[in-house]
């Protein structure tokens, strides 16, 4: 493995629209995902909302990004994991989402983030 | 007195704390990522009806609610929109829990 | 109705300026008058002209403007708060002004309500 | 009593120095407090925190601010609510802070709220 | 991996999400509002012990303790300088749970 | 130890850009290396040169130039949160300049540890 290639983790923690936290976070994804590291995205907490289906921000005058969560798999952006207690205890399922998840234990999660080079709350 | 709550009621205290203080007959109404407190089935659903119980009229910005993709409320929510809101100032004093 | 408005957080980063901004319009619509938007804490950078946010995304300085004008209230920005924060004539918006905490006072007790958007 | 006199309550629910909401939230009552008006400030949750005694902030270079409500009094602001649960979750008592409050329940100070024309949260 | 904590617990739940991924060994350093954590014979205090017991180090900000007039601290907690934050940081790589 | 740092919040309102701050001191101090301070989300307004705070309060703006420039790193704005929030070339502390995200992407490739301080 090409030693330059460094392990990085952005961690969505916040729901979107209530601040701009997340959709920021989404547009240096997709920067980032242009220099080909190993990037990884985890969905903690609220951070899981940014995923929800059916999302119409109309009226709030606010611009919607959850398809833009869609986009990534263009930009060779394949790790997306979710916290799986995260998920439950909002009563929410992968079909809730408009992504295609790896719902994980949180343990794993804490497993991957010791590999990491850098880790990147939003 | 209209009381508002505008956090997350799962990453942060603010509904908690504001249902300690609301006197009987206090309408409380969520907005922005508040507004996750009344999403159906979820565990703050208890304190939901229990506020309704008590005669606390529940509330939620629908804007706020579509905007995050909630397709079902918990039971006796009422929705309002931006001009609902401004009803509800019109007949209570206000109370944003920040 | 006369409604002030207090508000604590600058555009874009949070909701608040967006739900501050569509109560406004709401109550404006419903006949009520908006008398001030009073900005405090960080609240006080929604009123600089200096942003430039994407084509396809709202522009909520020249937003609190139009409003302001055409209805004629004022966007306050305290002046403490302004200094702390790079904000001052130069930079503002049309509409809105620098002024001290006592014309909040004020603001409190001349409306009906007097409400507050945050974080 | 003159009906020009209104009753406005600042409530305090942030811990000091992570944010400067309090700090400001303070700037604000002592112009307040020149108007006469019918002032009372409330602390409740973290807000409890700003009062502490002994804070010394020359560490993380932040300017304190606690001594600041010892001049209230000169101001005639002498209506100081503590919430009785924020304060016993935290496990300080009276004699932690640097100032006179009354200690409340949460229902008492949820029906003075009620009683209020304005209602500031910082 | 050292995870660093800067919010209150008792009005957010920062803390106790991040204790859920820590791993065996990773130091937990709590810096601005995040050190009310370890403020002696609050409820954390079990939390904390319980950290301790399965090895994870737990560190607070000193200048944010004094800047607080936190006077004492629960057991086992150890207390660092930005000089030692930054030793921490030169140990580990580093999780900042904002 | 070659270290970036990651700002996500702006001076006075959020503690974030003073821990920052006392970090990087105090690293430097100890012989490491800070490569660039990059200014995400609010985080932006670190830079302005128009922040007039009181006399006798710390000036965030002008403490964060000294020490890049004492230090020879750059104190790096996000142009796209930049824009949003009012932050452009005319209003830059020197020591500062604005870039795009792809210089964080370096830095945090060719650091040895990349530091998140925020809220």
């Amino acid at each position: 493995m090409d030693t330059d290639i460094k392990k990085i983790m952005h961690v969505m923690r916040r729901a979107p629209h209530g601040s701009i936290y997340t959709y920021e976070g989404l547009e240096m994804i997709l920067i980032m995902a242009a220099y080909e590291q190993d990037l990884s995205l985890v969905f903690i907490g609220d951070g899981i909302y940014a995923l929800k289906k059916n999302q119409d921000t109309t009226g709030i005058g606010i611009k919607g990004f959850s398809r833009t969560f869609m986009a990534l798999d263009g930009y060779d952006v394949e790790k997306l994991y979710v916290d799986r207690q995260s998920l439950e205890e909002r009563g929410l399922t992968e079909d809730d989402l408009v992504v295609d998840v790896e719902v994980m234990d949180a343990s794993e999660i804490g497993r991957l983030m010791t590999e990491q080079d850098v880790v990147i709350h939003h | 007195m209209l009381h508002t709550i505008n956090k997350s009621p799962f990453e942060n205290n603010t509904f908690t704390t504001c249902v300690r203080f609301l006197q009987p007959g206090d309408p409380i109404l969520f907005i922005e990522d508040g507004v996750y407190a009344v999403q159906d089935g979820n565990r703050f659903g208890a304190l939901i009806q229990s506020m309704l119980k008590k005669n606390n009229p529940v509330y939620a910005l629908k804007p706020d609610i579509d905007a995050r993709g909630i397709s079902a409320v918990a039971d006796g929510v009422r929705m309002v929109d931006y001009a609902g809101f401004v009803d509800l100032v019109e007949e209570h004093q206000v109370n944003s829990w920040l | 109705m006369n409604i002030g408005i207090l508000l604590k957080e600058g555009p874009y980063n949070h909701q608040a300026s967006d739900t501050a901004y569509k109560f406004a319009e709401a109550a404006i619509a419903k006949g009520h008058k908006v008398d001030a938007v009073f900005l405090y804490n960080d609240g006080v950078t929604n009123v600089t002209k200096l942003g430039d946010p994407p084509q396809d995304d709202r522009n909520v300085a020249a937003r609190w403007s139009e409003l302001a004008k055409k209805n004629d209230f004022k966007v306050l920005a305290c002046i403490a708060a302004s200094k702390r924060r790079g904000i001052n004539d130069d930079v503002l918006i049309d509409g809105s002004e620098i002024t001290g905490l006592g014309t909040l006072t004020d603001i409190a007790i001349r409306n009906d309500r007097l409400l507050t958007f945050g974080d």
